[in-house]
């Protein structure tokens, strides 16, 4: 292992550090859960993105690197979904977002037709 | 070098753990969940080479399945009361 | 029934990439004849569609996912500043933004990728718009200027 | 190699705190719902303390059944029952004094256990050793975890795939849709069932 592979590693280690500790942060200093859903999509790209790579650097091309990278891809598959679903239920079930500016009302329920779960007024009520 | 990585996952799990407490809705809950099981992977992961048994990875890897199923069943348990889908029968939901 | 063969190539080699047995020709045979197995019940299943198996998108997908990991790195960094700058500098945004996708797959991919990307989540998909919110207004700009859409347009296919 | 045993030991005592912490907030908590979702918190972190004993067979089951399964029986309790709880401010004192007796009674007891690694432990020397040995030769699998577990203790493993198959078909039985006819029309949004 030389120099530079050492280094890289560390770097990428260091930044997925760096960027779970400041989704955290923000998962703890956004003033309504879907800001913090914001903060925490920080963990889950950037964050895992860049310890999977500093791990992938150590391991070098072997199987363990192809394990990491499909942990790595498990990850963008599911996170997003997951954070979708997540800010569909809350909508549905009556926790409106805390907006500056609603660019949704009066538009909605339009263009998004009869298939739209969410109750055509909910966007009536922001704070 | 993995020891700072393994600091920070635990600095940031013990953040989603303040958070998880504070809540204040439950989907805030769901979020800390969601978020700690990612540094849970995160941290399977990183432990695996700082013990020098990178095969921990296998369970890594379960475990970015099961959150992503665990999320969606607590989701669809909350959006719909029951596990069973969009409810079209005569049963109460869970008492408020 | 290219598609289930195609998909039956992929999971064994997923398999043998998680097993790690290359030299064992009993295990490998059992992992290739369970391969074999999956994908003969995804087609009795009828799971085998041009959702389920993208063939023919796949190098148009891979050729769109650098630039989609670019934007995240990039919106990565704007979300980071916000959270440094604490909750008074951001402008949480609800939008209805359009899409011009055809296909479920593509609306699929274009929400998917908003999401994926920190600082803007699809909330809900209809069949021409999506449902945005962003931590900043810019998020929103971005998205309406296109530049998302017609990548995702252009994977799609005609 | 003394550093990285002694990080262990760090990582060891951070995730330990963790788990004493969601504990007690389970306790604080009066929205089961909560309590299902921070004992969620709590299989993760055990299932990492148990990959730092490199116990991976067990954060394997914790991973999958304490994670994955028992979170989804127990919303499905919550479906069936109700999502609080009630309200009890007596404080039981008998009952707290038998928890805190038998709780000191049972760290007294691991006072006597071997320590954690030790070589010389029992537990090491009863059968171990014929495994390492034999069980090549004797079973045939290169991997002795697995010679064990398919031959030398074939039945308890018989045992444990059927409550594991059990607890897989529970799962489906509670995910399945049932099938009714629609007696009435869906219900509006009814007010958060969990905010507290």
């Amino acid at each position: 292992m030389d120099l530079v592979t050492q280094t890289a590693s560390w770097l990428a280690l260091m930044g997925g550090g760096a960027f779970l500790i400041l989704g955290a942060i923000g998962v703890l200093r956004m003033p309504d859960l879907y800001t913090r859903m914001h903060a925490a999509s920080l963990v889950d790209t950037m964050g895992a993105g860049l310890i999977t790579l500093g791990l992938m650097i150590q391991a070098g091309p072997t199987l363990v690197a192809v394990k990491l990278g499909i942990i790595f891809v498990f990850l963008c598959l599911t996170g997003p979904i997951s954070t979708h679903a997540l800010a569909g239920a809350a909508m549905m079930r009556g926790e409106p977002p805390r907006l500056t500016h609603d660019r949704a009302r009066g538009k909605f329920p339009g263009p998004l037709g009869q298939t739209s779960p969410l109750p055509p007024d909910l966007l009536g009520h922001d704070s | 070098m993995f020891i700072a990585a393994a600091a920070a996952i635990l600095v940031g799990m013990a953040l989603a753990l303040v958070r998880a407490a504070l809540g204040p809705s439950v989907y805030d809950r769901i979020l800390a969940v969601n978020m700690m099981g990612t540094k849970t992977v995160l941290l399977i992961g990183v432990l695996g080479f700082l013990t020098g048994r990178p095969d921990f990875l296998d369970i890594a890897m379960v475990y970015a399945l099961l959150n992503f199923v665990g999320t969606l069943a607590v989701l669809k348990f909350h959006a719909y009361g029951s596990l069973a889908g969009p409810r079209s029968d005569a049963d109460d939901p869970p008492s408020s | 029934m290219t598609k289930a063969i195609a998909l039956g190539t992929g999971l064994y080699a997923l398999w043998l990439l998680l097993s790690g047995y290359w030299d064992d020709p009993l295990l490998v045979g059992l992992g290739a004849l369970s391969a074999i197995a999956v994908a003969a019940l995804a087609a009795r299943l009828h799971l085998i569609d041009d959702e389920g198996v993208p063939l023919g998108r796949l190098p148009r997908i891979l050729a769109y996912l650098p630039w989609l990991a670019w934007q995240v790195v990039l919106a990565n960094l704007a979300v980071a500043r916000a959270i440094l700058a604490g909750p008074r500098a951001i402008s949480p945004t609800l939008a209805v933004v359009p899409c011009s996708q055809k296909t479920d797959f593509g609306r699929m991919l274009y929400a998917n990728s908003i999401t994926l990307t920190p600082g803007t989540i699809s909330v809900d998909v209809g069949p021409d718009a999506i449902l945005v919110h962003a931590l900043e207004a810019g998020g929103i700009d971005d998205l309406e200027a296109g530049a998302m859409d017609r990548r995702v347009r252009a994977v799609e296919g005609p | 190699m003394i550093g990285s045993i002694l990080t262990e030991h760090l990582i060891d005592i951070g995730l330990l705190a963790f788990l004493a912490a969601t504990g007690l907030m389970m306790l604080h908590q009066r929205s089961l719902f909560a309590v299902v979702m921070l004992s969620g918190i709590f299989s993760l972190l055990s299932a990492g303390l148990f990959t730092l004993m490199d116990a991976v067979d067990v954060a394997f089951t914790e991973a999958s059944v304490g994670a994955g399964i028992s979170t989804v029986l127990f919303l499905g309790t919550l479906a069936l029952t109700g999502a609080r709880e009630k309200r009890r401010t007596i404080w039981d004192l008998p009952a707290l004094a038998t928890v805190v007796v038998f709780g000191a009674l049972l760290m007294w007891g691991t006072l006597d256990l071997p320590h954690y690694g030790d070589p010389t432990a029992p537990i090491h020397h009863h059968v171990a050793d014929r495994y390492i040995e034999e069980s090549g030769t004797e079973v045939g699998p290169p991997n002795i975890v697995t010679s064990v577990l398919a031959s030398y203790r074939g039945f308890d493993t018989l045992g444990e795939t059927t409550v594991i198959f059990t607890a897989g078909l529970s799962v489906v039985v509670l995910l399945a849709r049932r099938r009714r006819p629609a007696a009435r029309p869906p219900r509006d949004a009814s007010p958060d069932a969990g905010a507290s």
